[in-house]
């Protein structure tokens, strides 16, 4: 379960809002069910206490939600950000996004984000109430008592390698601060970087097959912010709608991944929107990993200002064979 | 493409307008044979080569694409091949890392004067892609005739 | 009624195979149930239903019109269009099924849509009745039972048995080649399970979903809601909802330029993109509330007023599981339409 | 083997262009055999193509009595119609059709008095069921057309209207222009603003095309005039890839303007919701 309450949220943000000090509340909105949260602004202190939640599938990052917000409401925006959120937050600002005087962070711990599927899976479907406690306790219509799921056992992928738990940006910090973790996720990268390159064609072929080109991945990405993108236009030769054939799935997904290289977090959101399921951190980790093992480390959205590796050089870089060859 | 029954690869060679291009015709001018199959492009800078150039140049047919431009230290705007490097470093390793052939792209560094290099990289490249074949993993069908 | 053991299917898919392409629901690597042409050894999922709806197999994602060849001034169309193979579709909800009505009611009107009809004509359904309905299911809402659904042929699963009625010529003709591999039975068992079923659809959380304050003739009353505003701003305006929805069948036609000719092609396109009414002389769909009404509105006001009061949406739950942001159909019925549900 | 499909197109040939404005030119079209492409009601419009460039929607500018052609008044605003100015006599393009409600020129309009009103490029769509009433003259009772446009030079078929309808018996023509200009002496001043001063009386069926901003004010002015909204009717325009009411790019409210329109009549407008 998570560490701060739902109340605990409602609260700090009912107090802001009515000294003023902010005009609007980005946060998580109860859906129809216990687990299809929708991300929403929150104007005053009743929408809050009706419908605002915080419990373990508020996944929604929202750093991106603060570029239409920022503009569309008058005085500040309060944000509720979650430690991998704040490194999508700092990466907005080091492209100058968004203006930071029309935000109020406040950082929130997390313990990682119950996958849907995952739950689905230890409780069966048909979900009537899901109640985050210590457990999760999961009420279906096939099961005659809830069945108990430890979060643990259900975390998103991306949680369950959370890389930190620190908020690297905030104006207020709710409950602990945390550290930045030893996280293993590079590892399945590493794993397929070690199979054969007809194994990998293989694995890459039966996972981007099965995309859709909904654009999810794209449009929920806080990397990908620019105005029109190069997919959706006419001009520019590779606008694309909806994938002919094998050459067009990889291609949007190459150029999508190599777009953000250096500037995406790691934060997990396309593969969690994703609704055919391919792990598209996968591709993500790669270049961060790459960049890490050739150009030293560096984490995106780590400090404001910083420069990404693919925009920055120095005279002694390795060939792209040798990058290649380095690694066998 | 087959040539009488013969693979003949596809090359596409992106050249900087500054260094590996002059290479070529000097290539040229000095009467060095390298395959007709490698079809020169030529940029302002490597580093004017986008991702989706290299992509693209396998939709339509390329067999192996190869990017050449100034020596690092060398670039006409000063710092543009050292872009290129790190791109072309991360680019090409996506590609191994989706299980397409890495002998199927290069990057190579030839100067001005270098006309003999030239001929000898583009020689060696076309047996190194034609010893592997047609490119079947980055094919557009749509574009085979 | 024919029945066969469970165990049985795959002789019968082979069985069908020797004639006709077959299609069936298999788990693919990530967990999801797919669609996918059937090949010795294939098992047919138990999932509920699959992510991708069965339009695809009418409606395919992209599908080439024409091609041209142009030379100076003049042109040349190509006209690329095969007779489509004859196929089966194994395990067709009753929503999808349902869906295929929907589509039908746009692609067969006049002037027909060749490349539709012909595919339509040369596939078999078989559809496939539910017993585990999930959460996010609410084609009851659409007057759709699960537990009968139409189609050429309706099967039936029970723990170890499948069972068949055909209620088309079709269907009846597909039944006929596996006859030998199957028996007569009683409808004993499936009237038992449709029970079942029944009292489980009672109790799904949608199961009061009503579409009365929706239909034909209610633009005026909709439309001009203040809710859309809310509805629609955490809308991403990706296509996830329309490209696994069973009935959205706005496509757009576009070209590809091969190198050796011109191909024009037409994919499924999202009322929910920005570009999708931009015209050389401006866009009369400025911001995402305009375009999120308008798929909303249509299914729910606009497809039922031209279509004899049919909604534009089966109750499969797809886009309740599968949007990014959990805004759904569903969502909206019930804040647009008052207290429903 | 397959059906005719309304998707594939037929060849045209453009065998002639006739440089009106300074950003609109006509093309006539015709089959490679020299014949018209299809039959058409005045109002309905057709889907032209040069592929690799695209597809867009044309009004049919001339006059279903003309047996010989079809004309296409087409103003450069677009990846389309930028290429087709480039187009020489000779050039194929393809070509699909008709599209569209055509004008109830047989029913409603039938011994009606016509007017007519248009601005700038919106006379295209308006020539083809002015010809057609021109033609059968005794099945209509007066035509009344007032055209406006920027300038002189931006008066779209000019020589047609002077030497032609306005020698016409019965017809009446009030031609307008956005500010004043060396040689012209005619009328100064916007469409909607001309209508009011001409005052039409009400025993008229109107038609009005134009930019949407003109429709609007001289739909209004209309109105102060004691017209009735199903006396008026306007064409939309919206963007269009099929043509046959199933893509759903054009669908308002429960109308596709490529099937149910383009011709409404203005209290049909009324029932659509504002967004076209």
């Amino acid at each position: 379960m998570q560490k701060v309450t739902a109340s605990q949220l409602i609260d700090r943000a009912a107090a802001l809002l009515s000294d003023g000090s902010v005009s609007a509340v980005l946060g998580w909105k109860q859906g129809e069910f216990d687990y299809d949260i929708t991300p929403a602004v929150f104007a005053d202190e009743q929408a809050l206490r009706d419908a605002f939640v915080w419990n373990d599938f508020c996944g929604a990052n929202f750093s991106k939600y603060l570029l239409k917000a920022t503009k569309k409401v008058d005085g500040k925006v309060l944000v509720f950000l979650k430690p991998c959120d704040t490194y999508s937050f700092n990466q907005l600002l080091t492209e100058h996004r968004f203006d930071r005087d029309k935000v109020y962070a406040i950082g929130i711990p997390c313990e990682g984000m119950a996958d849907i599927d995952k739950v689905k899976a230890q409780s069966g479907d048909g979900i009537v109430s899901i109640a985050c406690g210590e457990t999760i306790q999961v009420t279906t219509l096939y099961n005659d008592a809830p069945v108990s799921v430890e979060l643990a056992d259900v975390l998103e992928e991306r949680c369950a390698n959370c890389k930190s738990k620190k908020h690297v940006a905030y104006d207020e910090l709710l409950g602990d601060e945390g550290d930045v973790l030893d996280s293993a996720r590079f590892d399945e990268v590493a794993q397929l970087e070690a199979m054969t390159p007809d194994e990998r064609f293989a694995f890459w072929q039966e996972h981007l097959s099965r995309c859709i080109r909904c654009n999810a991945c794209r449009d929920v990405c806080p990397a990908c912010t620019c105005e029109k993108c190069v997919f959706d236009n006419p001009a520019s030769g590779v606008e694309n709608k909806a994938p002919a054939n094998e050459f067009e799935e990889k291609m949007f997904h190459i150029i999508r991944a190599f777009h953000v290289a250096g500037r995406c977090t790691d934060c997990g959101e396309c593969s969690r929107v994703c609704p055919q399921n391919i792990p598209l951190h996968l591709l993500n980790r790669k270049f961060i990993k790459d960049m890490n093992d050739n150009y030293g480390e560096y984490q995106a959205g780590a400090e404001v200002g910083s420069r990404a590796p693919l925009v920055d050089f120095t005279l002694d870089d390795p060939e792209a064979a040798d990058v290649l060859d380095r690694r066998g | 493409m087959q040539v009488n029954g013969e693979f003949k690869p596809l090359i596409v060679a992106f050249c900087c307008n500054w260094c590996s291009y002059a290479g070529a015709d000097l290539a040229g001018n000095n009467r060095l044979n390298y395959p007709a199959e490698v079809k020169i492009i030529r940029v302002p800078c490597s580093c004017r080569v986008n991702p989706t150039f290299i992509l693209r140049a396998f939709q339509r047919g390329a067999d192996g694409v190869i990017l050449c431009g100034c020596h690092p230290g060398d670039c006409h705007y000063t710092s543009g091949n050292y872009y290129t490097r790190r791109r072309m470093a991360m680019l090409f390793s996506m590609l191994d890392y989706l299980g397409i052939e890495r002998e199927r792209t290069r990057v190579e560094w030839v100067s001005a004067a270098e006309g003999a290099k030239f001929a000898a990289t583009m020689n060696d490249f076309v047996a190194q892609v034609t010893a592997l074949g047609e490119n079947k993993r980055l094919e557009d069908l749509r574009c085979k005739k | 009624m024919r029945k066969c053991a469970l165990s049985a299917m795959n002789d019968i898919f082979a069985a069908i195979a020797s004639s006709k392409t077959v299609y069936l629901p298999v788990d693919g690597a990530d967990g999801n149930a797919a669609f996918t042409k059937w090949e010795d050894g294939l098992v047919w999922s138990h999932a509920l239903n699959t992510v991708r709806s069965p339009k695809d197999f009418f409606f395919p994602q992209t599908e080439d019109l024409m091609a041209f060849k142009t030379e100076g001034k003049t042109i040349e169309v190509i006209d690329i269009r095969k007779e489509s193979e004859d196929f089966v579709i194994f395990g067709v909800r009753a929503c999808d099924v349902k869906s295929f009505d929907v589509l039908d009611r746009v692609f067969l009107s006049e002037p027909v849509d060749s490349f539709y009809a012909s595919r339509r004509e040369h596939g078999v359904i078989v559809s496939l009745a539910c017993s585990r309905p999930s959460e996010t299911c609410f084609c009851g809402t659409f007057g759709i039972d699960a537990t009968a659904p139409a189609g050429d042929v309706t099967a039936w699963k029970t723990e170890d048995t499948v069972y068949f009625e055909a209620n088309t010529a079709k269907g009846a003709a597909l039944l006929k080649d596996i006859e030998a591999l199957t028996e007569e039975a009683s409808d004993d068992a499936v009237k038992a399970q449709q029970e079942k079923t029944k009292t489980i659809l009672a109790k799904l959380p949608l199961a009061n979903l009503t579409t009365e304050a929706f239909g034909g003739g209610k633009t005026k009353e909709f439309f001009n809601h203040p809710a859309w505003e809310e509805l629609s701003q955490a809308c991403l305006g990706c296509g996830t909802c329309t490209f696994v929805c069973p009935t959205c069948q706005c496509y757009d036609i576009k070209e590809f330029n091969t190198g050796n000719g011109v191909v024009r092609y037409r994919c499924w396109d999202s009322c929910m993109y920005s570009e999708f009414t931009k015209m050389a002389h401006g866009n009369n769909r400025l911001t995402q509330k305009e375009r999120f009404r308008q798929r909303f509105m249509h299914k729910l006001v606009y497809y039922p007023e031209n279509n004899d009061g049919l909604f534009s949406c089966v109750g499969c739950g797809r886009c309740l599981s599968k949007c990014p942001i959990s805004m759904n159909i569903v969502k909206v019925m019930k804040t647009i339409g008052g207290n429903n549900g | 083997m397959n059906a005719h499909d309304t998707l594939i197109p037929q060849i045209g040939v453009i065998t002639d262009v006739r440089i009106d404005t300074p950003d609109i030119k006509t093309f006539r079209v015709v089959t490679p055999d020299g014949k018209k492409a299809f039959d058409h009601r005045p109002g309905q419009c057709a889907m032209l193509s040069i592929p690799g460039v695209g597809e867009a929607m044309f009004s049919i500018t001339s006059s279903p009595t003309n047996e010989e052609y079809m004309e296409f008044s087409i103003k450069k605003c677009g990846c389309v119609t930028d290429w087709l100015h480039q187009a020489e006599v000779g050039q194929q393009l393809t070509i699909r059709g008709p599209y569209g409600r055509p004008f109830p020129v047989d029913d409603e309009f039938a011994g009606k008095n016509m007017l007519f009103i248009a601005g700038g490029v919106g006379l295209a769509p308006l020539r083809s069921v002015i010809n057609y009433c021109r033609h059968y003259r005794d099945r209509y009772g007066d035509i009344d057309i007032v055209y406006g446009s920027r300038s002189k030079d931006d008066l779209l078929d000019y020589e047609e209207i002077i030497n032609e309808w306005a020698n016409d018996a019965g017809v009446n023509v009030h031609l307008t222009i956005d500010n004043p200009q060396e040689g012209w002496d005619g009328h100064v001043g916007f469409v909607p603003n001309y209508v009011k001063e001409l005052g039409f009386s009400t025993d008229k069926t109107a038609v009005l095309c134009g930019p949407p901003i003109m429709i609007k004010f001289t739909l209004e002015g209309l109105i102060a005039l004691g017209f009735d909204k199903t006396q008026v009717y306007t064409t939309l325009e919206l963007r269009m890839k099929c043509g046959v009411g199933k893509c759903g790019r054009c669908n308002v409210g429960a109308k596709y303007v490529c099937k149910d329109g383009p011709v409404f009549r203005c209290d049909e407008l009324d029932e659509l919701p504002d967004e076209y």
